[in-house]
């Protein structure tokens, strides 16, 4: 059963609004999604109803906040087939990436140890490891592309071989070149060359599009952030196996996240709560809950039928106007639904410009990824994603957008 | 609601606890427990005879809740052979997160807290002397005399 | 001019809620305050309106998400009287507090050195500064109270006098106690022992109750959560002096926060963007800006006057009760409104309790101050908290509920 | 809306720049700017006769704001006192932050960028060369002869 977008679109208010007496086309999903009315309804809902805060409140207000901050993390867990206990809320994923990278990476390596990364991460995958190793000297190594734009896995045998990389972290969709990563496979070869060895996810472009088991995947550490995934602004999570969790050193510390305190230190709560220090996003975890319910019932399956079919579509629609190039693979089983491109002479921030003026939404910039930047030998790129409320009616706005930039700009 | 929690047999428990006193003749294990997250002590001593619970006594400081469950909880549980307390402590604990308790009549006025389920915070302080009971006999089980706990559950 | 809290109250929808057919009596506001219709509206225009995500954005809706998120932060800076290159948005007040820790004090304290504290912080302003210690091994001072609850200056003077102090956390204003510190003073003080050593104040309890200039004050970092001053929960504050954070290293990294990334290392954003990595808090932003302008139209000293009066009512009625007691101060020039009470011979819990059943929401516990409790020989107190919509019309209830608790348990 | 941004004056600099050159005969001072927020990249070269800007090219990869504004810039600046082209890259920032230009004759094209002030994103693009010039000057005033810079305003 396809999706029916028209029906759907209804539920997303920004998206009924006109720009220049223009409908609104909005591609830019992979930069944030829209947000549907059940979440804000369910926002909304705390705040008029039951606002006050969570935990060790005895009366009725401050245990239906604790209600909906709780369930807020069952429903997110069971979103992503992970334990519960396994489930730290963050501000955003890339707190979830600092969180590990704090708490397990900087604890952990040193100086003659190794971690493997990706020519391909965003900047929330990359800094907050390449930070810890400048402070504590270990190396990290990065895989390289081939040239359809996927992870040389060759490389990746080769960089691992010596045994010395404890740590691995790879993003599962890249929000540039669209590219799928082997996550699976890349976390069972970095244990066969390090059984010791730790695998953290970005799992930020992939949870809003695919179907996700944490369990099935096999790794350790999973990142993902609200405000992509139908979501609020404010939250984030780091999904964990919760054994290591147990034996981790908690990140943030102060209030709601000890056992017990003294003058002198402190011990530490039980889990997830030993990362959650302060007052959490209670709203947001009640919206974050409502947006993966609303997932689950139009069914992550569709959602990425929906993905495959329309992504299809775009790649041809782009690729058939002149001087169009896209960045990363064509092949729609390893690839999800961001798109990057050029148009030939015009820079992307004018291709951008006048998307912009014509009420099409694309992002401009090098997307937080530098690094691949520099591989690709690019400065930025026109990027297109959609999402579930998008459909084969916005190609020809996009289309027609790209031709005028070009009329207008190329030299 | 105060209704729900507070049923009349909790509030007889609270105000003239059994086997509530600071100290045990021949005592085998002492256990102190805490939760720090609402401040609630409890001093929990054991003597044990032919692998049955002979003696057991429970002093501290908490709520109503967390006195009158302890005072509940020695009632039901003095008397049995140890592995059998445990199973009821566990039969206990199930009922606070929720679930009928398999051994209701073995629990004695215990059942009277299952209301607690319905009240998170309140639940931790039900569970203190059931937690500390457990606590003392694999205490026992282990040949030591004494721990101290802090937790929540 | 007083506050017409009847009229204003209506702007509040959880206080028309009634519990078990009584009027809701909120008092709890030291733990979480409710939030105006206003913010709500602004979070709401956010989502409805502007929804996309901020800064590099080509197209309108992410100017706009920019300006509201920006606008965000001039207003809390003119609220606070400070300069906006200074506030940098956490998730919480918790996460500023650990911001310091990470960023500047596990970066220059060591053994040797010492920091001083009190015995009255919230574990926000404790835990993640003896946490730094424990790895670090600097030493931390606290100083003591006197009998009304007021922060001990000859002690601290002691403490000061060999010069090793290098930091200050101490909190403006007791969640516990209500007492109010003289942080500059102690300032003065500190740096007066040793010219380098910084301040950091934790001004959660302090923004949402009186007016506070961070210029006047002449600290180095204050604190501060959204959550508790009519804002949205999941955003809080840092405010720190620019020169400072310019010469500081990022705690948090990711996207938004660098200049440049290579596989190499990473150069810096510009502040306050270096300290707030990945995609911010937009529709929070934009929910404490609509706060703190809401809170600016009644005026800073309205609220003030409305407290020192109300809170004044409030012992007055409190300690007519037979067997109630009040800890901290009573003297209204040093306190704020939060009031920690005991009954005899009934346990905080059950006061709690049997408040909550007449619909009067108060909170019972350590409140995140265990070395407090430990110092005042208690293991929970009750507390009242009171804002601008509480009036004197919420004494009787709480009175009423204090003596049923009173006949109902007391032995 | 790409009325206010993209004027003619603006889209004939950039169709047609001036003074744009990989190299630049005597050259006192050579300098690299780029946005790493944006990825544009800039080389300008600058050379100095009697405290005047005697010769003044870029080069290198932008979008059509950066590349326009430039262009203009070397038209503005060219032929002036370093220290009164100092002043006019003060005028111009100036107005790219939203205020009225005090010297609108002497920006020459300059003046058509005005509206870019509207567009924050696209702020950074206008004064890239800008700052690059001033950048160039103040490198030639300390004795330098190279400088490479990456940023943002
Ligand atoms: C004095 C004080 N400091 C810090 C905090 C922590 O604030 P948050 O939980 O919003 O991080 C609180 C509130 O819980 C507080 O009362
Ligand atoms: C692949 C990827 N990882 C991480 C992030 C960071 O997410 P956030 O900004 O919500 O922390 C993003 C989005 O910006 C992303 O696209």
């Amino acid at each position: 059963m396809t999706i029916d977008v028209p029906t759907l679109r209804k539920e997303f208010p920004t998206l009924s609004r006109e720009l220049d007496g223009q409908r609104l086309v909005y591609l830019d999903s992979a930069a944030s999604s829209q947000t549907p009315t059940a979440v804000l309804d369910a926002m909304d809902h705390f705040y008029r109803w039951s606002r006050s805060n969570v935990h060790r409140g005895v009366y009725p207000l401050a245990e239906e906040a604790t209600d909906l901050y709780e369930g807020g993390r069952t429903k997110l867990a069971s979103f992503l087939d992970a334990d519960p206990r396994g489930v730290v809320f963050t501000k955003n994923a890339t707190e979830a990436c600092n969180l590990v990278a704090y708490s397990w990476v900087r604890r952990n390596l040193r100086e003659g140890d190794a971690m493997l990364s990706t020519v391909m991460e965003h900047h929330a995958n990359h800094v907050p490891f390449t930070y810890a190793a400048r402070d504590l000297g270990f190396e990290v190594r990065h895989i390289t592309l081939t040239d359809d734009g996927q992870l040389d896995l060759d490389v990746a045998r080769r960089l691992l071989a010596d045994g010395k990389v404890r740590f691995l972290a790879v993003g599962h969709v890249s929000n540039v070149l669209g590219t799928i990563n082997p996550v699976a496979e890349l976390a069972r070869m970095v244990r066969e060359a390090n059984p010791d060895a730790l695998v953290h996810v970005d799992g930020t472009q992939a949870a809003p599009h695919l179907p996700v088991s944490f369990r099935d995947l096999g790794v350790d550490f999973y990142a993902v952030t609200g405000h992509k995934m139908l979501g609020p602004t404010g939250i984030g999570a780091l999904v964990a196996r919760p054994e290591l969790l147990d034996a981790m050193d908690p990140f943030l510390s102060g209030g709601d996240m000890i056992r017990d305190v003294t003058l002198e230190g402190s011990t530490w709560n039980d889990i997830p709560h030993k990362f959650e220090a302060g007052t959490p996003m209670i709203a947001e975890a009640a919206g974050l809950g409502a947006a993966v319910d609303w997932l689950t019932d139009l069914g992550m399956t569709r959602v990425r039928e929906h993905e495959v079919a329309l992504t299809a579509a775009m790649i041809e629609a782009l690729t058939s106007i002149e001087g169009v190039t896209i960045h990363g693979p064509t092949d729609m089983a390893v690839r999800g639904g961001a798109i990057s491109f050029a148009v030939e002479g015009v820079h992307p921030h004018d291709v951008g410009a006048m998307l912009g003026s014509k009420g099409v939404c694309v992002r401009v910039g090098h997307h937080c990824t530098k690094p691949l930047m520099r591989c690709l030998k690019l400065n930025a790129t026109a990027r297109a994603s959609s999402y579930i409320y998008n459909d084969v009616d916005d190609l020809e706005p996009l289309v027609d957008g790209i031709e005028a930039a070009r009329s207008f700009f190329a030299r | 609601m105060m209704e729900d929690l507070y049923q009349e047999i909790i509030l007889d428990h609270y105000r003239k606890p059994h086997n509530r006193a600071p100290s045990l003749v021949d005592e085998d294990v002492h256990v102190h427990h805490s939760n720090p997250l609402c401040g609630d002590e409890m001093d929990l001593r054991l003597r044990v005879v032919d692998d049955r619970v002979d003696g057991l006594v429970f002093d501290g400081e908490g709520c109503s809740i967390s006195q009158a469950a302890a005072s509940a909880m020695t009632d039901a549980v003095i008397g049995r052979e140890v592995k059998d307390a445990l199973d009821l402590v566990e039969d206990f604990r199930r009922m606070m997160h929720g679930d009928d308790p398999a051994r209701p009549d073995d629990l004695l006025d215990g059942v009277a807290f299952q209301g607690v389920a319905k009240f998170p915070v309140r639940v931790k302080c039900a569970l203190l002397g059931w937690m500390a009971v457990r606590d003392a006999i694999q205490t026992y089980e282990r040949g030591a005399s004494a721990h101290t706990v802090n937790h929540e559950e």
